[in-house]
C-alpha cells in the first residue's frame, strides 16, 4: 500500500456531497419510508468522513464511531419501519402530511 | 425540635384528614380541628415551661443562642444550606396567630366546602405548615423552600373549590407569587455568594448572611429581589392585583387564610429580612418603599369604595390596610414597627372575620353581590351586629386593635416624614367611606325585594362562638395590647439597633 | 494511483447512485440504488485503509440493514397508484426551497474543510486495532450501544408485534 | 368616692353590653328600667362627685392601666376630674338621663327598642370617656366612640336607606376633621413627648413661644376636630341630615352633649390655645360666620327638626366665639344652658312628633297650644333661652359672651356686632317657630298629649332652663381669669333689647302680620335669597360637587383596576408570542426538517463566527 495519497479534503468533499444530498431528500420526500432511507444516507455520510478522520491519523477512532453510529442506524431502522408498520395499518397510507396529528 | 414538631404535626394531621374521608364525610374537618388544636397545645405546653413571654431578652441577630428557641441540623453540608429554625417574639406571635386563625378557618369550612373535603382540610393544614416555616425558618434556603410549600396547597384551594371565576384567579395568584418567589431565590443566591468571597464559606444561615459586606450597587439589588418578593405576598400597591381576584374567589377558609396569615408572611419577611440583611440599601430605598404604602392605603381604600362584590370590598381594604404596614416597617422606628406588628395580629382577625361574614352571606343567598342584598339585618340581627363590629374595628375604632395599629405606625412615620403621614391619615376617611358603605349595601337599607320569601338563619352557636373569639381578641388588643407589644419590643429593639450600628459608621 | 483513480470512481459511483435513490418513485428502485450506494462507501473505506469498517458498511448496512427495508416493503406491498403519487413530488416547485437550503448548508461545509490539507495517512488500521480500541477506551459505549440496539430490539418487536395480531 | 369614677362611664357601658347580648330575650319593662337606670344611677354618682368636689374643689387624677407602652409613648387609660369634668358629667349624666326617660315613651312602639337603649348607653359612655379623660389619646377614643354611636343611632331606622346615608354623612364629614385632630396628637406627641393633657400643656408653655408656628399648626390641627365635631364652618354639614335619627337622639347627641365636645376639647387644651393668638382669633371668626350663617339658614326652614339644628349649629358657633376671645367661662356656661333649652325644644319636638303621626313641616302645624298645653310651655320657654330673653337661662351666657366679645382687641366691636345680628335672627326664627306652630288654625289633629314620662323630662328642663342661668360653674381654677372691667353701659341695654325687637318682628310676621313681608319674599331677590338659605347657603351643593361626585368618579373609573391592564400588557406580550408558535406548528414533517436546516445553518454560521473554530490554513 506504498504511496497511498488519496487527499482527505476530497474524502471530506464526498462525504459532505452525500450529506446534502440525504438532507434534500429527507426534505422533498413525503413517503416515510424514503424519509428513512435518506436519514439512512445522512448517517453513513458522517460516518464516512469520521472513517476518513481516522484514516488520517492512522487511528482506529474512527472506525469506533463508525461501529457506534452503525449501532444507532440499525436501531433506527428497527423502530422507525416498526413505525411504518402502524402508520400504514393505522391511516392506510405512508404520506406523511397525511397522517399528521401533530399540529398545535 | 419543638419548632419541627409543629410543623410535623400539621404535615402529618394533613395526610390523616385526607384519609378520615373513608370514615365519614364529617371526619376530616374534625380531624383537622383537632390536629391545630392539638398545635395549640403543643406549643403553649413548651412555652409555659419558659420565661414570662413578656419580659423576653432581646434576642441578638448575630447571637442565635439569645433567641428563644433555636435549632439547626446539617441538610447539604456542601452548600452551607441547613436545616436551621428560631423563635423569637415576633415569630412566636405570627406562630399564634396563623395556628388560632387556622382553627378559626377550619371552623369557617365546616359548611363551606361539600367536595372533597378530605384533600380539603389536608391542603389547608399543608398551607398552615407551610406558613409556619416561613415564620420559623432562618436557614434561607429553607425559608424559600417553605415559601414555595404554602403556596400549591393553597394554590389547589383556590382551584378547586373556589368560585365562578376560580381558574383564572388561581392562575394569577400562582404567577405572581411565583415570579416573585423566584426573584427572592436569586437575590438569596447572589447574597450567598457575595458572602462566599468575602469569608470563603458557603453558608445560607440568617445569622451568618447578617452583616455581609458588599458593594452599594449589590446591596441595592439583591434588596430589590427581597423586597419585591415581599410586596408581592403584602400586597403593596402596585403588586396587588393578584389580591383582589384571588380573595374574591377562594372558598371561605382559604380567604381567611390568605388574608389573615399568609398576607403577613410578607410583612414578617420584611422586618426579618429585607431591611436587617441591607439595612443601608433599605435606608436609601425606604421613601420609595413608605410612598408605595401611602398610595396603597389610599389607592386600596378608592376602589374598596367602588366594589360590588362584598368580598372584593374586604380584599381591597386588605390592601389598604397593608399599606400601613408597609409604611411601619420602612419608617423603622419602633413606634412604626410595633404599628406594624399590630396590624398584623389585628387585620388578620378583622379581615378573617369579614370574609367569614361574606363567606355565610354567600351559603345563605348564594351570591356576594352587594346589589342582591339590603336589610338583611332584619332576618340576620345577629349577623348584623358582628359584621357592624368588624366593619367599625376595620375603620379604626380606637380601643379596637387596628386603631392602636395604625396609630402607632402613623405615630412613628410621623417622626420620619410628616407629610407622608398627611397622605396615610387620608387612609382614615376614605377607610370610614368603604367601611360604612359596605354595612350600608349589605345590612341596612331597604330589605331587597328578591330576598322576600327567603328565610335566612342567623348565626348559629359554632358561628357566634368563632365569632366571638375574634371578638374577644380584637377588644384585648384594643384596650390592653401591651402582652403583644412586649412580646415584639425586644426583637424590635435589636433589630433597631443592629442596623443603627451598621449606618451609623 | 490505482487507488486514486479507484477512489473517484467509487466517489462519483457513491453520489450518482444516492442521487438516483433519492428520486426513484419506486421504493424498491431507490433501494437498490441505495444498496450500489452503500457498495461504493465501502470501497472508499477499503481504499482509505479501514478493511474493517468496509466489511461491516457491506455486511451490516448493506446486508441487514437494507434487506430490513427490503422485507417492510414487500409486507406492505405498496402498488402502482403510491409510484404516481410520489412522481407529482418532484416537481420544481416542491424541490427548490430545499434544494436552496442544503445548498447553503454543502456551502457552508464546504468552506469549513476548504483548508484541510494533506492526504490521509499510508497505513491500514486493522481489525485488531480498532478490536483493542473498542474493548478499551471505548467499553463504555459498546456497552451503551448494546442497550440501543436492545431497546431498539424491544421497541420493534413490540410494533411489529401489535401490526402483526391486528393483521389476524 | 373619687377612686369610683371609672364606675361612671362603666355602668352605663356594662349597661349597654348586656342589652346588646339580651336583645332577644330581655322584657321591654327590664330593657327600659336598664336603660334608664344604669345612667341614672351615672347621675348619682356624677352628684355624689359633684358634691365632695365642691366641698374640697381638688382636681385629681386616676390611672387605671397603661393602655400602651411603645418606648417613651405610654398613653394611660386614665380619667382627670376638675371643675371643667364636672360640668360637663352634669349635663351627660344629667340631661342624659331625662332623655332617655322621654324615649321610654317616644320609642315605645320600636321593635328595636333595646337595641336603641344599647346604643344610647353605649353613647353615654363613650361620652363620659371623652370628657373624663386625663390624656387626648383616651379623649380621642371617646371621640371616635360616640361618633360611631352617633352614626348607629343617626342610621337607627335603618331600612330607609336615606337615614343610612345621613349617617353615613354624619360619620364621614366628623370622620374628616377628626382625621385632622389625630394629625394635631401625632404633632403633639413628636413636639412634646406626651399626650397627657396636663403634662402636654406644661411643657408646651416652656417649648413654645406665643405665636409661634407650632403652636399654630398643632391648634389648627385640634380645631379641625372640633369644627367637625361641633358642626361648625365647613364642616357643619352633616348635622341637619343627623336629624333622620329619632327625636330624643337629636336633643342627647346632637344637642346637648356630642356635638359641644369640640368646645370642650378647645377649652380643655386652652393653654395651647393662648400660645397661638391667631388660632384663637381663627376660632372666633369661625364661630362668628357659623352663627350667622346657622342663623340665615334657620329662618327660612319648614322642617321643625332642622330649625332646631341650625340653630344648634349657630348657638355652638356662638360658644366658638367666646372661645374665640378668651371667654372660656363663659362659652362652657353656654354650653351647659344651651343644653338644657336645646335639649328641651328637642324634646319639645319629639313629642309634636310623636304625637302628630310624626308630622315634621310646621306649616302643617298649628294651634297645638291648647291641644298640647306641656309641650306648649316647654317650647315658649326653651324658645324664650334660646333667644336669650331676660331672666332666662340663655340670657345671662350670651350676655357674657356678647360683652366679653366687644371687649376683644382690635375686632372685638364687629365681633359683638355679628353676634348681635345672630341674637336678632335667633329670636326671630325661635319664636317664628313657636307662632307656627302653637298658634293659629290648627291644621293637623294630635292624638294628645305627653304622657309622664315625656312630661317629667319636659318640666324638669323647663326649669332648668329657666333657673339654669343662676348657676355657677366651678371652673374658676381651670380657667384663666377674665379681664373685671365692664363695656359702657349702652353695649349692656342693646344687648338686652336686641333679642325683645326679634321677637315682636316675629310676633308682627308671624302672628299679627302687622308687618307685611310677602313683597320682598316674592321679589326675585327675595326668592334666590330664600331658595339660597332654605338649601343652607349653597354648601351642600357646592361639596356634592367638589368632593363627592369626584370621588365617586374616581373610585368608578378604577373599579376595574387599571393596573391591572400593565400586567394584562404582559399577558397578551405572551399570548401574541404564543400565537405565532401555535401557528408555526403546521403537522408537516417536511416543515420541521427544513426549519431545522435553516437553524442548523443559521447556528453554524454563527459559530464560524468564533476565531477558534474558524478554519485555518495549513491546518492538517
Amino acid at each position: 500500500m506504498e504511496g497511498l495519497n488519496i487527499p482527505l479534503n476530497h474524502i471530506l468533499l464526498v462525504s459532505s456531497l452525500l450529506f446534502s444530498i440525504g438532507m434534500l431528500g429527507l426534505m422533498i420526500r413525503r413517503n416515510i419510508i424514503f424519509i428513512l432511507m435518506s436519514l439512512e444516507v445522512m448517517l453513513n455520510s458522517a460516518a464516512l468522513a469520521f472513517v476518513a478522520a481516522g484514516a488520517h491519523w492512522g487511528q482506529p477512532d474512527g472506525q469506533v464511531i463508525f461501529m457506534l453510529i452503525l449501532t444507532v442506524a440499525a436501531a433506527e431502522v428497527a423502530v422507525g419501519l416498526g413505525l411504518v408498520l402502524q402508520v400504514q395499518r393505522r391511516f392506510k397510507t405512508l404520506d406523511m402530511d397525511s397522517a399528521n396529528r401533530m399540529r398545535g | 425540635m419543638v419548632m419541627i414538631n409543629l410543623i410535623l404535626i400539621l404535615l402529618v394531621g394533613g395526610v390523616l384528614a385526607m384519609l378520615s374521608e373513608r370514615a365519614g364525610e364529617n371526619m376530616p374537618r374534625r380531624v383537622a380541628l383537632t390536629v391545630v388544636l392539638l398545635d395549640i397545645i403543643y406549643l403553649l405546653s413548651h412555652l409555659s415551661g419558659m420565661a414570662d413571654l413578656t419580659q423576653l431578652q432581646a434576642p441578638m441577630p448575630d447571637d442565635p443562642s439569645t433567641w428563644l428557641m433555636h435549632f439547626k441540623a446539617q441538610w447539604i453540608p456542601a452548600f452551607g444550606i441547613s436545616i436551621e429554625f428560631a423563635l423569637d417574639g415576633v415569630s412566636l406571635l405570627m406562630v399564634m396567630l396563623t395556628l388560632v386563625l387556622g382553627a378559626i378557618a377550619i371552623s369557617s369550612s365546616w359548611t363551606d366546602v361539600m367536595a372533597k373535603r378530605g384533600f380539603f382540610e389536608a391542603n389547608l393544614l399543608w398551607t398552615l405548615a407551610g406558613v409556619l416555616g416561613v415564620f420559623m425558618a432562618l436557614d434561607l434556603f429553607l425559608f424559600f423552600l417553605f415559601w414555595e410549600v404554602m403556596l400549591i396547597p393553597m394554590y389547589f384551594m383556590i382551584a378547586i373549590w373556589g368560585h365562578e371565576n376560580r381558574g383564572y384567579a388561581a392562575m394569577k395568584f400562582f404567577i405572581f407569587t411565583q415570579a416573585s418567589g423566584l426573584l427572592m431565590l436569586v437575590a438569596t443566591l447572589g447574597l450567598v455568594a457575595v458572602n462566599h468571597s468575602a469569608t470563603g464559606q458557603w453558608s445560607f444561615s440568617y445569622f451568618d448572611l447578617l452583616n455581609t459586606p458588599m458593594a452599594e450597587q449589590t446591596a441595592h439589588w439583591l434588596m430589590l429581589g427581597f423586597f419585591i418578593a415581599f410586596v408581592v405576598k403584602l400586597p403593596a400597591f402596585p403588586f396587588h392585583t393578584w389580591l383582589p381576584d384571588a380573595h374574591t374567589q377562594a372558598p371561605t377558609a382559604g380567604s381567611v387564610i390568605l388574608a389573615g396569615i399568609l398576607l403577613k408572611t410578607g410583612a414578617y419577611g420584611l422586618i426579618r429580612f429585607a431591611v436587617p440583611l441591607f439595612p443601608e440599601a433599605a435606608l436609601d430605598f425606604s421613601f420609595t418603599a413608605m410612598a408605595l404604602g401611602a398610595a396603597g392605603v389610599v389607592y386600596g381604600a378608592v376602589l374598596a369604595f367602588s366594589q360590588t362584590d362584598f368580598k372584593r370590598l374586604v380584599a381591597y381594604s386588605s390592601v389598604s390596610h397593608m399599606g400601613f404596614v408597609l409604611l411601619g416597617v420602612y419608617a423603622w422606628n419602633e413606634l412604626a414597627l410595633q404599628g406594624a406588628v399590630m396590624q398584623m395580629v389585628a387585620h388578620g382577625f378583622s379581615t378573617a372575620a369579614l370574609f367569614m361574614i361574606a363567606g355565610s352571606l354567600q351559603e345563605r343567598l348564594h351570591t356576594r353581590d352587594m346589589r342582591e342584598m339590603g336589610g338583611l339585618w332584619q332576618q340576620m340581627p345577629r349577623m348584623g351586629a358582628v359584621a357592624m363590629f368588624f366593619v367599625v374595628a376595620s375603620l379604626g375604632l380606637p380601643g379596637l386593635g387596628n386603631f392602636v395599629a395604625e396609630f402607632l405606625v402613623l405615630l412613628g412615620l410621623f417622626q420620619v416624614n410628616p407629610w407622608m403621614t398627611a397622605v396615610a391619615a387620608l387612609g382614615l376617611i376614605t377607610g370610614a367611606i368603604y367601611s360604612l358603605i359596605l354595612m350600608q349595601r349589605s345590612f341596612q337599607g331597604e330589605p331587597n325585594a328578591k330576598l322576600e320569601g327567603h328565610s335566612l338563619t342567623d348565626f348559629g352557636r359554632r358561628e357566634m362562638l368563632t365569632m366571638a373569639v375574634m371578638m374577644v381578641a380584637l377588644i384585648g388588643l384594643g384596650l390592653y395590647p401591651q402582652p403583644v407589644l412586649d412580646m415584639a419590643q425586644p426583637v424590635l429593639q435589636s433589630l433597631l439597633e443592629m442596623t443603627s450600628v451598621e449606618i451609623a459608621p | 494511483m490505482l487507488e486514486i483513480t479507484l477512489f473517484y470512481i467509487a466517489a462519483t459511483i457513491a453520489l450518482v447512485a444516492t442521487v438516483l435513490a433519492m428520486t426513484r418513485a419506486n421504493a424498491i428502485h431507490a433501494l437498490i440504488y441505495l444498496i450500489v450506494s452503500l457498495l461504493a462507501v465501502a470501497v472508499i473505506f477499503f481504499l482509505i485503509g479501514a478493511p474493517f469498517a468496509a466489511a461491516l458498511e457491506i455486511v451490516i448496512y448493506a446486508g441487514a440493514i437494507m434487506v430490513l427495508f427490503v422485507f417492510v416493503i414487500m409486507m406492505l406491498n405498496l402498488g402502482e397508484e403510491g409510484d404516481a403519487r410520489e412522481r407529482g413530488l418532484l416537481h420544481p416547485k416542491i424541490w427548490a426551497g430545499p434544494a436552496l437550503l442544503s445548498l447553503m448548508l454543502f456551502s457552508e461545509l464546504l468552506y469549513m474543510i476548504s483548508t484541510v490539507d494533506g492526504p490521509v495517512s499510508s497505513g491500514v488500521v486493522t481489525a485488531k486495532e480498532v478490536g483493542l480500541a473498542l474493548f478499551g477506551p471505548y467499553v463504555l459505549a459498546v456497552e451503551i450501544a448494546s442497550m440501543l440496539l436492545l431497546a431498539g430490539l424491544v421497541g420493534s418487536y413490540h410494533l411489529g408485534r401489535r401490526y402483526l395480531e391486528r393483521e389476524e | 368616692m373619687a377612686d369610683m369614677i371609672w364606675l361612671v362611664p362603666l355602668i352605663p357601658l356594662l349597661s349597654a353590653i348586656i342589652l346588646m347580648l339580651g336583645s332577644a330575650i330581655l322584657p321591654r319593662l327590664l330593657i327600659g328600667l336598664l336603660g334608664v337606670g344604669s345612667v341614672g344611677l351615672a347621675a348619682l354618682l356624677t352628684m355624689l362627685l359633684g358634691l365632695e368636689f365642691l366641698a374640697n374643689p381638688e382636681p385629681f387624677q386616676l390611672s387605671l392601666w397603661t393602655w400602651m407602652q411603645v418606648g417613651n409613648f405610654s398613653p394611660s387609660i386614665a380619667f382627670y376630674f376638675d371643675g371643667l369634668t364636672l360640668v360637663m358629667m352634669s349635663v351627660i349624666t344629667g340631661v342624659g338621663f331625662l332623655i332617655h326617660l322621654f324615649s321610654t315613651e317616644f320609642m315605645e312602639e320600636d321593635t328595636s327598642y333595646a337595641r336603641y337603649f344599647a346604643y344610647l348607653n353605649m353613647f353615654v359612655a363613650a361620652m363620659l370617656v371623652l370628657v373624663m379623660a386625663d390624656n387626648l389619646l383616651l379623649l380621642y377614643l371617646g371621640w371616635e366612640g360616640v361618633g360611631v354611636c352617633s352614626y348607629l343611632l343617626v342610621g337607627f331606622w335603618y331600612q330607609d336607606s336615606a337615614n343610612g346615608q345621613a349617617a353615613r354623612k354624619a360619620f364621614v364629614v366628623t370622620r374628616i376633621g377628626d382625621t385632622a385632630m389625630a394629625l394635631g396628637l401625632l404633632l403633639l406627641f413628636t413636639e412634646l413627648g406626651t399626650l397627657d393633657i396636663q403634662a402636654m400643656v406644661g411643657a408646651a408653655n416652656i417649648e413654645w413661644q406665643v405665636g409661634g408656628t407650632l403652636p399654630l399648626i398643632a391648634c389648627l390641627l385640634l380645631l379641625g376636630g372640633a369644627v367637625g365635631k361641633s358642626a361648625q364652618l365647613p364642616l357643619h354639614t352633616w348635622l341637619p341630615d343627623a336629624m333622620a335619627g329619632p327625636t330624643p337622639v337629636s336633643a342627647l347627641i346632637h344637642a346637648a352633649t356630642m356635638v359641644t365636645a369640640g368646645v370642650y376639647l378647645i377649652a380643655r387644651t386652652h393653654g395651647l390655645f393662648l400660645l397661638a393668638p391667631t388660632a384663637m382669633m381663627i376660632v372666633a371668626l369661625v364661630g362668628l360666620a357659623t352663627l350667622l350663617m346657622a342663623a340665615f339658614t334657620a329662618l327660612m326652614q319648614t322642617d321643625i327638626k332642622r330649625i332646631l339644628a341650625y340653630s344648634t349649629i349657630s348657638q355652638i358657633g356662638y360658644m366658638f366665639l367666646a372661645l374665640g376671645v378668651g371667654a372660656w367661662t363663659a362659652g362652657i356656661f353656654h354650653l351647659m344652658t344651651h343644653a338644657f333649652f336645646k335639649a328641651l325644644l328637642f324634646l319639645g319636638s319629639g313629642a309634636i312628633i310623636h304625637y302628630l303621626h310624626h308630622e315634621h313641616n310646621i306649616f302643617k302645624m298649628g294651634g297645638l297650644r291648647t291641644r298640647m298645653p306641656v309641650t306648649f310651655w316647654s317650647f315658649m320657654i326653651g324658645s324664650a333661652a334660646l333667644a336669650a330673653l331676660p331672666m332666662t337661662s340663655g340670657f345671662f351666657s350670651k350676655d357674657q359672651i356678647l360683652l366679653q366679645a366687644y371687649q376683644f382687641s382690635d375686632i372685638g366691636p364687629l365681633l359683638w356686632f355679628g353676634g348681635l345680628l345672630g341674637a336678632l335672627l335667633t329670636a326671630i326664627y325661635s319664636f317664628r317657630l313657636v307662632f307656627v306652630v302653637f298658634f293659629g288654625k290648627a291644621n293637623t289633629e294630635p292624638e294628645g298629649d305627653t304622657g309622664w314620662r315625656m312630661a317629667v323630662p319636659l318640666i324638669t328642663l323647663c326649669t332648668l332652663a329657666m333657673i339654669g342661668g343662676y348657676f355657677i360653674i366651678p371652673v374658676a381654677d381651670v380657667f384663666p381669669v377674665a379681664s373685671g372691667d365692664h363695656p359702657a353701659h349702652w353695649v349692656e341695654y342693646v344687648s338686652i333689647s336686641v333679642p325683645l325687637l326679634g321677637v315682636l318682628l316675629a310676633y308682627l310676621i308671624f302672628q299679627s302680620r302687622q308687618l307685611n313681608v310677602d313683597r320682598w319674599v316674592s321679589s326675585s331677590v327675595g326668592q334666590a335669597l330664600r331658595r339660597f338659605w332654605l338649601s343652607g347657603w349653597g354648601i351642600d351643593w357646592l361639596y356634592d360637587r367638589a368632593f363627592v361626585r369626584p370621588y365617586y368618579r374616581i373610585s368608578g373609573l378604577l373599579k376595574n383596576e387599571p393596573i391591572d391592564a400593565i400586567y394584562g400588557l404582559v399577558v397578551a406580550i405572551n399570548q401574541t408570542f404564543n400565537h405565532w408558535l401555535v401557528e408555526s406548528q403546521t403537522g408537516r414533517m417536511r416543515w420541521y426538517v427544513a426549519s431545522m436546516v435553516l437553524g442548523l445553518i443559521v447556528l453554524l454560521t454563527l459559530a464560524l463566527q468564533i476565531p477558534a473554530l474558524q478554519p485555518t490554513e495549513g491546518a492538517s
